[in-house]
Parts: C-alpha cells; sequence; structure tokens
C-alpha cells in the first residue's frame, strides 16, 4: 500500500471557510469590526491569557442547568456571524439557560443571567419560586 | 443544586470535554509504512475531539448552519446530533520516500497536521 | 464468517449508515423565534450523519489527515476517534427580519443549508 495513492499530493482541497477568507470574495462588513476584549471561563480559547479571548462579535455570559441539576456559570466570546441566533437562543431548549450578550470590553463580568423558573410537568412556566 | 464558580468550574467532577485540539502520534513504523517511508518515520499530527456545546464559542470558528444544528439538538437531543468537532485549520508535512519506481522523492503532503479544531 | 455480496449489502442485517446528507426541517416557529423572524418561518438545512469508515471514498473529499486517522482508528479504535461526519458544502438563505430597532430588514445568512457532506 502506499501513501500516496491514497493521500493528495497537491493542496488541492483547502479548507473551504479559509479560502473564502482569504479571497475576501465573501469578506463580510462585520469582519472588519474592530475586536472586542471579553472575560472568558469554562471553555476559553487555548491561547486565552488571563481569562481573556477577543472576537469581531459579542461577549456572553451564561448560567445553564446540568443533566444533573447542577448549575453552570460561564463566559467567554461569540463570533458575530450566528449571534442573531445565538444570543436569542430558544425557550424551547430541554435544559433550563439564560444567556446575555453585550458589545463593550469585558461587559460580560457584569451580566447576571439567572435562570428561567422551572416549567411544570405540562410545559408551561410554573411561576411559583 | 451544586452552583458552580463563576469560572465554570465543577468542585471534584470532571469537567466536560469541550471542542479541542489533542495529541495524535502517528507513526509511519507501526502504520507499516517505514517499507517505503524514509523519514520522517513519525509525527505529531494532532485530532480534534470533544462536545460542541451551546453556545459555540468564537475560536470554535461554527457555521451558522453548526449554531443552528446546535440550537435544535438543545431542543431535541434524541433527534438532532449535536455539530462536530473537527479540524477547521491544517498544514502540511513533507516525506521523503521510495516511490513504485525505486525514485527517492520528497513530496508536501497538504492537511496533515491540526493547527485548530471547530464546530462544524 | 458471513461473507456479504460484493454489493455491500448484508442478508438480513441493517447495512450501516455511512456518512451523508440527512434531513433536518428548522421551524423558527417551533424554536421560539417567530417574534422578530418574519419569513421564512421554516425551511430545509439538512445536517451529515453517518460512519466514516477505511476506505474514505472520493465523494466526501477527505483531507489526508482525516485519512491518516481513520487509519489510526482502524488500528486501536479506543486510542483514536474516526473522522466525523459533518458539512463539506453549504449554501446560504435569505431572512426576513425585524430587528433591535424595529426596522424590517433583508438579510442574507451564509452557511444554513448543506449541500454535500464529508469526513474531516
Amino acid at each position: 500500500q502506499n501513501l500516496d495513492s491514497m493521500l493528495h499530493g497537491t493542496g488541492m482541497k483547502t479548507d473551504p471557510d479559509q479560502k473564502k477568507q482569504e479571497d475576501g470574495v465573501t469578506l463580510a462588513p462585520e469582519d472588519t469590526l474592530p475586536f472586542l476584549q471579553c472575560y472568558c471561563s469554562g471553555h476559553c480559547p487555548e491561547d486565552a491569557v488571563n481569562n481573556t479571548c477577543k472576537t469581531n462579535g459579542h461577549c456572553f455570559a451564561i448560567i445553564e442547568e446540568e443533566e444533573n441539576g447542577d448549575i453552570i456559570m460561564a463566559s467567554g466570546c461569540m463570533k458575530y456571524e450566528g449571534s442573531d441566533f445565538q444570543c436569542k437562543d430558544s425557550p424551547r431548549a430541554q435544559l433550563r439557560r439564560t444567556i446575555e450578550c453585550c458589545r463593550t470590553d469585558f461587559c460580560n463580568q457584569d451580566l447576571q443571567p439567572t435562570l428561567p423558573p422551572p416549567s411544570s410537568p405540562d410545559g408551561f412556566f410554573d411561576g411559583s419560586i | 443544586t451544586a452552583y458552580s464558580s463563576r469560572h465554570g468550574k465543577r468542585h471534584g467532577k470532571k469537567a466536560r470535554l469541550r471542542c479541542s485540539k489533542k495529541a495524535l502520534h502517528v507513526n509511519f513504523k507501526e502504520l507499516g509504512w517505514d517499507d517505503w517511508i524514509i523519514a520522517p518515520l513519525e509525527y505529531e499530527a494532532h485530532h480534534c475531539e470533544g462536545a460542541c456545546d451551546f453556545p459555540l464559542r468564537s475560536h470554535l470558528e461554527p457555521t451558522n448552519h453548526a449554531i443552528i444544528q446546535t440550537l435544535m439538538n438543545s431542543m431535541d437531543p434524541g433527534a438532532t446530533p449535536p455539530s462536530c468537532c473537527v479540524p477547521t485549520k491544517l498544514s502540511p508535512i513533507s516525506i521523503l520516500y521510495t516511490d513504485a519506481g525505486n525514485n527517492v522523492v520528497y513530496k508536501q503532503y497538504e492537511d496533515m497536521v491540526v493547527e485548530s479544531c471547530g464546530c462544524r
């Protein structure tokens, strides 16, 4: 068996996203936005220093309930593309969570999202806390 | 309910492995290719592993589709799988080997080493 | 040993799901987004699912890294995960929505629909 027959010798395939960015053909305006610095915890980029990450999008903070009932808080950076969807989140997620987004340096350090009340068995929020 | 500190750490409990770059040491000799590969006989390829949870952080460079799929998975994990942790940036290595005609060839193979991982 | 016929069909046994494009119907109303999205209120996004087995077929457009990882997984499945079935080609859709300033906006969202899947 020969690696050559299996592998591709020339760089025909590049990561379509990377090619797109390098060519700048579909460089969206948001890609030129100044970079925002955010506080990050829970899952920071490997090269993060002093719990700080950078993004062209938003800072966020999230509080969420895990399957075992633990309540987790985390914060970090969210890309501009798709932030419409992630910052709005979906109220229909199975596990309770609340995410809040903001767009000034380290603004997520002051965010204090709170969990929605537990939904009663028939799916409607049970107002009592 | 156990609250974890703002830093997302669970006291005494193993934090869930989130999508990130891990080691993958490739040994061409162990693959049985030392009969045609001269050098290198091993290299660090890395690989990507871990959960793609909501919200997908910016360093994971999610596509809009990955974000939508992650939200659909949050709504009904049984119906929609989560997005997957895969290489988003790769780099080449060059290999010296003997080809079928017994010539010694030095060739650059693209996309052999993971530089960064993301959710797609 | 049970031999399967050359056409890869296993008699009476469910064929293993190989990496391919599957349905994923996204309903923005069910996501709770009909308070800001005007149209469309649903669309077919598709998603990628299935095994990335050796040998990785050409239509799955594997990178060299995915090929090497697949070989390492064949050698020791416990040590190395297989490569993952993910979108390799995506297309946009346009959405009409009301923004935070209550303006009606028509915007093209990139990478919303899976066109093809592959192993990475």
